[in-house]
């Protein structure tokens, strides 16, 4: 294999030998070379996504021990669960539901747009989705401050000092859970969205286009897997049945 | 192989001409608004469903309305319903992999007192703050940690 | 049948003084920020040595304070972070990177006939990772040791003063470098074979590799969240796992073996791998039952998901939850055995070299033997519950972790030492040093069989009078391991001298690797290889057949 | 000559001296057997083979290239998968019959705490030790079913006995129970248990002693367990060596906490009082030393001060031993 085209980007003598194939791209956008050990820019595609999804498979199974550890307190302290549940605001949470549901439908609009490289279209859409991910953090916020002020905090400071849990045993750990939940995923939502800010940058050089619009791509799937883990994370939490 | 006749390979477009559309799937508007007024829709159930006391049922109801949407992300979101099957097969073996740590420690859990009533009984333990060993050097143990 | 005729044919083809990947660049920064899949490999290689000497020498130390019933060195509270240290760098900086990290990363591209791994930048980032953790536990052992145990159970780990959490943030570091390599090693294994390299035609390591990469994907992110979980219980005291504050210990063991049940065979499969290219090579002979071997990998892989609780036979689970991994505990026996009869069967009728690659698969074939025979009794309820928690279980797990695991990794470092360096080391030291680590190790553990049924308990800083000639034979052995141990750096760095320069294919291998010169160029091979034929196909080193 | 073994022990196994043993054993014996059959068995071929086929000649090829045999191959499945649902079966049945109590069982009751165990027996109010080594002690009646229920105050801990072929963890918050039965024919042996679950420093110190007695021993009065030394001083000793000395040293060595070697007397004992409390002085005195067992983070030792002692109520300590303790550290100058 051979390209007569000089790729750029020498790591450490590494990609000093073979370059790799280049995608055309449309006027107005950089054309992508293919890492230098694929022979197509469909291997790469397809090796990349696949590493993405096994990614996302160890994020499923990085909160699936969360919500085992959940579900086995719910069975220990099932009262517990319900009261802790009811202090929750499930208003604000349904808000955050549809706000990440949202965010999830413009970032495959987004995607959507980068396979057909409208780029203005793209990072319009990427641009809502990150508002979206400021907007859940900004109710999150909310949400938290009204749970600091009544002292529902993690263990060690954990006061409950208007005894909204007094009655029920071990009221602080339904709180344990609340918090290290959310707080998993609130960091997950921030990555996330600097993830899609780093895409949007790229977005606005026209790197990303109709032949290769791969890390949008990756990125939409992490996103959307942040929403995936929201949408149970929901009723668990605010709807405790 | 040239990287022209490697890119026609890969994508179907004459040699050298500019790629404007991936030859990938590429979801409809129509599906994608479709897909999110569904799951829409389903919150509003599950906000609604958790008015009403329906018991245990309640639960399985939460779940499967969220397993639902989970699905529905991942099928038209996520395009899995266009990927390889190769990732699909990961990323449902994810969700077996993770059922069974659900399974085995559930199973563990209700079944303690099955044969032994008393295994599963609470036994009395010191109070934190009397009894707790290293209870103070805490404080300490942040100073250098 | 026709005569054999050594490598002359491919030998011809190396070119000398041609650059390869050691020599193509220097300098610090073209080792630091390489993303060649052979210097990663070698810098895991030199990382997970020091690790294991580190370990190794903890050992010793451990051995000899044993020698005496009340403790010949430490205090109890040093020795319980001694024994800590131990089993933390031999699990974790150790016997898990080792064989795939280090040499996965060497091998496996070059048997899949691939430029490097699918993802170049993401290995570099593991090894990274890897160091990382590596720092955070020097700190923890600055920052006053650890004395937990490698296992970490609550609640003694939430009450200890010693620095927990920083190696529990190591540990996590560690096990997602472990992560990221496993999912590099699946996505090249599918996406970058060479044209003709179908699943059936790939060799046995492969196979290993890949089935052992699952395992890191799919288990070690449980891991991770309970160390997260754990440092979250110190800072500030979740109770998820403290009983004082409602938790339960019994469910972080659930958690810590969903992910160290699994991580034991993280362990052993790609030592099996080792095992199955090395006996073929020096047998010349394809390794029997080809697809049999293959397919247990695989199963090993999924049955292991399901025995954790084998690990809590006496920890107070639910009667139920033991029969059923009991139970199926036995059924992840079936394919390790079916493995051993198709070594023992590859060497039957094979031209049998004994050269030290295969001297240690065959020490791996006899210490392999007894440690899973020994895990039967540990899988079988009424006998574990006597068993469990003796020097019984640390002799069976030394058998299939150092005695299986180690020897394998170093029957694939002197299997393809030749390969790295494109030097040969002294094989009559090394045969030297292969027999006393074999004699060594015997004489180590299998005492710790016989005080373990005796009764005697684990973890132990001192003991009662009556086991002492066993703990006394125990640290003989160990020491005699040791001194093994260090032949073996000695005549592996002077071989880098390079006194004897190694041939492309040192010991006629067929699989692709060997297709390439040693040292291999920088992106592994001369022109892309293309497979024509089936898998262990010795007839092709014979030009005139 | 192979080591010493316990008394009425086997190279492999300690004394059987449970109603458990007999099974156990067996299914031991026959997995080893069948273990030494399949060892032999495989590294017998393999050095068959290495020596018949080794390499003579640098060009030797492989004396048969055949690649699967699938008889020999599904033999060598099935074979093993047959002898170890044997084995599961037995052991099943085994721990199952460990599990279930009978319901005639004397119910002794044991809580572990770093780094020691209160031994109640049936019926007692405090834990008995061994008058000379302080070490806990279960005086078990031959020909008895006896379960032990045991709860743990601070970590993970084990209730272990070899000879008798059981085991269970002690777990903080849950109760957790084991029984066995010794037969008539070892009374008047002594048989250790362990703590097996790993604890932290003191780990290998928290064995003690089963004795086995006759039932009439066993229901004289006063009970064996009842007895204790009646000088104080021994007394004293007895409940040091039960309860102190893991943390406490008597040659003038701190460990966990301060040295008792030459304590009692000390006047301007500097201490905080309570923890991060300021610095005092005191006079190591009767009053002082109650006050450091009953409730010993009012008054923390200025060379150990972590403090974090657990308190010793009535129900560990009574107020007699603890005089004797008293007498006991005036011997240690």
């Amino acid at each position: 294999m051979h390209t007569p085209q000089e790729a750029g980007g020498h790591g450490a003598g590494h990609d000093a030998h073979h370059h790799g194939v280049v995608v055309p791209a449309p006027p107005g956008f950089v054309p992508h070379v293919v890492a230098h050990h694929f022979d197509t820019a469909e291997a790469e595609f397809s090796a990349d996504k696949l590493a993405m999804w096994l990614f996302l498979a160890t994020e499923v199974l990085l909160f699936g021990g969360l919500f085992a550890a959940y579900f086995y307190y719910h069975g220990v302290y099932p009262e517990t669960f319900k009261v802790g549940g009811h202090q929750l605001n499930w208003r604000l949470g349904a808000l955050n539901t549809l706000i990440l549901l949202f965010s999830s439908y413009t970032m495959a609009m987004g995607v959507r747009a980068a396979q057909l490289s409208q780029k203005a279209l793209m990072q319009k859409m990427l641009g809502i989705t990150v508002l979206c991910g400021l907007g859940f953090l900004v109710v999150k916020y909310f949400e938290y401050a009204a749970k600091v002020s009544h002292g529902l905090v993690p263990a060690r400071w954990f006061s409950d000092h208007d005894h909204v849990m007094a009655g029920v045993e071990n009221g602080h750990l339904f709180f344990n859970f609340y918090w290290t939940m959310t707080a998993i995923h609130g960091l997950h939502v921030l990555i996330g969205m600097l993830l899609i800010l780093w895409v949007m940058k790229g977005g606005a050089k026209g790197r990303f286009y109709g032949g290769y619009y791969l890390p949008v791509d990756l990125v939409g799937l992490y996103w959307h897997l942040v929403d995936l883990i929201w949408i149970f994370l929901f009723p668990l939490l605010y709807l405790v049945p | 192989m040239s990287a022209h006749s490697a890119h026609a390979e890969a994508h179907g477009h004459a040699p050298g001409a500019p790629v404007l559309v991936t030859h990938h799937h590429v979801s409809t508007v129509a599906i994608l608004t479709k897909v999110f007024l569904t799951l829409v829709i389903l919150t509003i159930i599950t906000v609604g469903v958790s008015q009403v006391d329906f018991g245990s049922a309640n639960m399985v109801i939460a779940m499967l309305v969220a397993a639902v949407k989970a699905a529905l992300v991942m099928t038209f979101f996520m395009h899995l319903r266009y990927d390889t099957a190769i990732n699909n097969i990961f990323i449902l073996s994810s969700f077996a992999f993770l059922a069974l740590l659900f399974v085995f420690t559930l199973t563990d859990f209700s079944t303690r007192k099955a044969v032994n009533p008393i295994h599963a009984k609470r036994a009395p333990i010191a109070e934190p703050d009397t009894h707790y060993l290293w209870k103070t050097p805490r404080t300490k143990e942040h100073k250098h940690e | 049948m026709t005569t054999y005729v050594p490598v002359a044919e491919t030998e011809a083809r190396q070119e000398p003084g041609a650059p390869h990947y050691l020599n193509v660049t220097h300098g610090f920064r073209s080792w630091a920020l390489t993303l060649d899949h052979k210097r990663i490999g070698l810098m895991y290689l030199i990382g997970t040595v020091a690790s294991f000497l580190i370990g190794g020498l903890l050992a010793l130390l451990i051995r000899v304070h044993l020698w005496k019933p009340e403790g010949a060195i430490f205090d109890p509270e040093l020795y319980n972070q001694v024994f800590t240290l131990h089993g933390v760098f031999m699990v974790f900086f150790f016997i898990i990177p080792a064989i795939p990290a280090a040499l996965g990363n060497f091998v496996l591209p070059m048997m899949l006939g691939a430029k490097d791994v699918a993802l170049p930048r993401l290995n570099l980032a593991s090894f990274y990772l890897w160091l990382c953790g590596l720092v955070l536990a020097t700190i923890a052992i600055i920052f006053g040791g650890v004395d937990t145990g490698w296992t970490f159970y609550t609640p003694y780990s939430i009450q200890t003063p010693t620095a927990v959490i920083w190696m529990g943030l190591g540990i996590f570091m560690v096990g997602f470098s472990s992560i990221f390599t496993g999912l590099n090693f699946v996505v090249t294994t599918h996406k970058l074979r060479a044209p003709g390299l179908t699943w059936f035609r790939m060799p046995l390591f492969i196979w290993a590799v890949y089935s052992t990469s699952l395992l890191q994907i799919l288990a070690t992110p449980v891991l991770g969240i309970t160390l997260l979980l754990l440092v979250f219980e110190r800072v500030y005291g979740i109770g998820i796992f403290d009983p004082k504050m409602g938790g339960d210990p019994v469910l972080f063991q659930h958690f810590f073996w969903f992910y160290s049940h699994p991580a034991v065979y993280i362990m052993i499969l790609p030592a099996m791998g080792v095992i199955s290219e090395v006996i073929s090579v020096h047998c010349r002979k394809p390794v029997f039952g080809y697809r049999m071997v293959a397919f247990s990998s695989l199963a090993i892989a999924v049955i292991s998901f399901l025995v954790w609780g084998h690990h809590m036979f006496t920890s107070g689970q639910s009667e139920w939850a033991m029969m059923a991994f009991s139970f199926l505990t036995f059924f992840v026996g079936i394919p390790s055995a079916i493995k051993e009869f198709n070594w023992v069967a590859t060497v039957w009728q094979g031209s049998v070299a004994l050269t030290t690659p295969m001297l240690y698969a065959l020490v791996f074939l006899i210490i392999f033997a007894i440690g899973g025979l020994t895990g039967i009794f540990l899988a079988t309820l009424s006998v574990n519950i006597h068993l469990h928690m003796t020097y019984y279980v640390v002799a069976h797990f030394h058998y299939v972790m150092m005695g299986s695991t180690a020897i394998a990794f170093f029957a694939g470092v002197h299997h393809w030492w030749p390969k790295m360096f494109g030097v040969m080391y002294s094989e009559a030291w090394a045969k030297l040093s292969c027999l006393l680590i074999f004699v060594g190790f015997n004489l180590t553990f299998l005492p710790q069989f016989i005080m373990g049924s005796q009764g005697q308990i684990r973890r132990y800083a001192t003991y009662l009078e009556r086991w002492t000639p066993y703990h006394q034979a125990s640290t003989v052995g160990a020491v005699i391991l040791g001194v093994g141990f260090a032949i073996m750096v000695a005549y592996l760095l002077h071989s880098l001298l390079g006194v004897r320069k190694a041939r492309r294919n040192e010991w006629g291998g067929v699989t692709l690797e060997w297709d390439s010169p040693s040292p291999p160029p920088l992106e592994n091979f001369e022109r892309p290889p293309v497979v024509t034929r089936e898998v262990y196909d010795y007839s092709v080193l014979n030009p005139k057949s | 000559m192979l080591p010493p073994f316990q008394q009425g022990g086997t190279v492999q196994m300690p004394a059987p001296a449970s109603t458990f043993a007999a099974d156990v054993d067996g299914l031991y014996y026959f997995i080893f057997w069948v273990s030494v059959f399949f060892f032999v068995l495989i590294t017998g071929l393999l050095g068959f083979a290495v020596i018949k086929w080794r390499r003579r000649t640098e060009d030797q090829p492989a004396a048969s290239t055949n690649t699967h045999n699938t008889v020999l191959e599904v033999t060598w499945t099935v074979i093993p998968l047959v002898l170890v649902m044997i084995m599961f079966v037995w052991g099943w049945k085994g721990a199952l019959n460990m599990t279930v109590a009978p319901g005639d069982c004397l119910q002794y009751q044991a809580t572990a705490k770093q780094w020691g165990w209160a031994v109640f027996h049936p019926g007692a109010t405090q834990p008995s030790y061994d008058p000379k080594t302080g070490r806990p002690v279960f005086y078990v009646p031959a020909g008895r079913n006896v379960k032990i229920v045991t709860r743990s105050d601070d970590v993970l801990h084990g209730l272990a006995f070899p000879a008798f072929r059981v085991k269970r963890d002690v777990l903080p918050g849950r109760y957790q129970s084991l029984w066995f039965r010794v037969p008539e024919e070892y009374i008047g042996q002594t048989f250790e248990f362990f703590c097996h679950a790993y604890c932290g420093k003191g780990h290998s110190e928290m064995w003690g002693e089963v004795r086995v007695i006759s039932q009439a021993d066993y229901d004289k009065s006063p009970r064996p367990w009842e007895t204790e030394p009646s000088d104080p001083k021994e007394l004293g000793e007895m409940v040091y060596k039960a309860n102190c000395f893991i943390c406490h040293t008597i040659d003038g060595t701190p460990r966990v906490g301060p040295s008792f070697k030459g304590l009692y007397g000390r006047t301007e004992r500097e201490v905080f009082l309570g923890v991060g409390g300021p610095l005092a002085k005191v006079t190591v005195d009767d009053e002082y030393i109650k006050e450091s067992v009953r409730n010993p983070n009012a008054k923390i030792a200025k060379e150990t001060p972590q403090g974090g002692m657990a308190p010793w109520p009535e129900q560990l300590v009574t107020e007699k031993q603890l005089a004797g303790v008293i007498e006991y550290l005036k011997t240690l100058k």
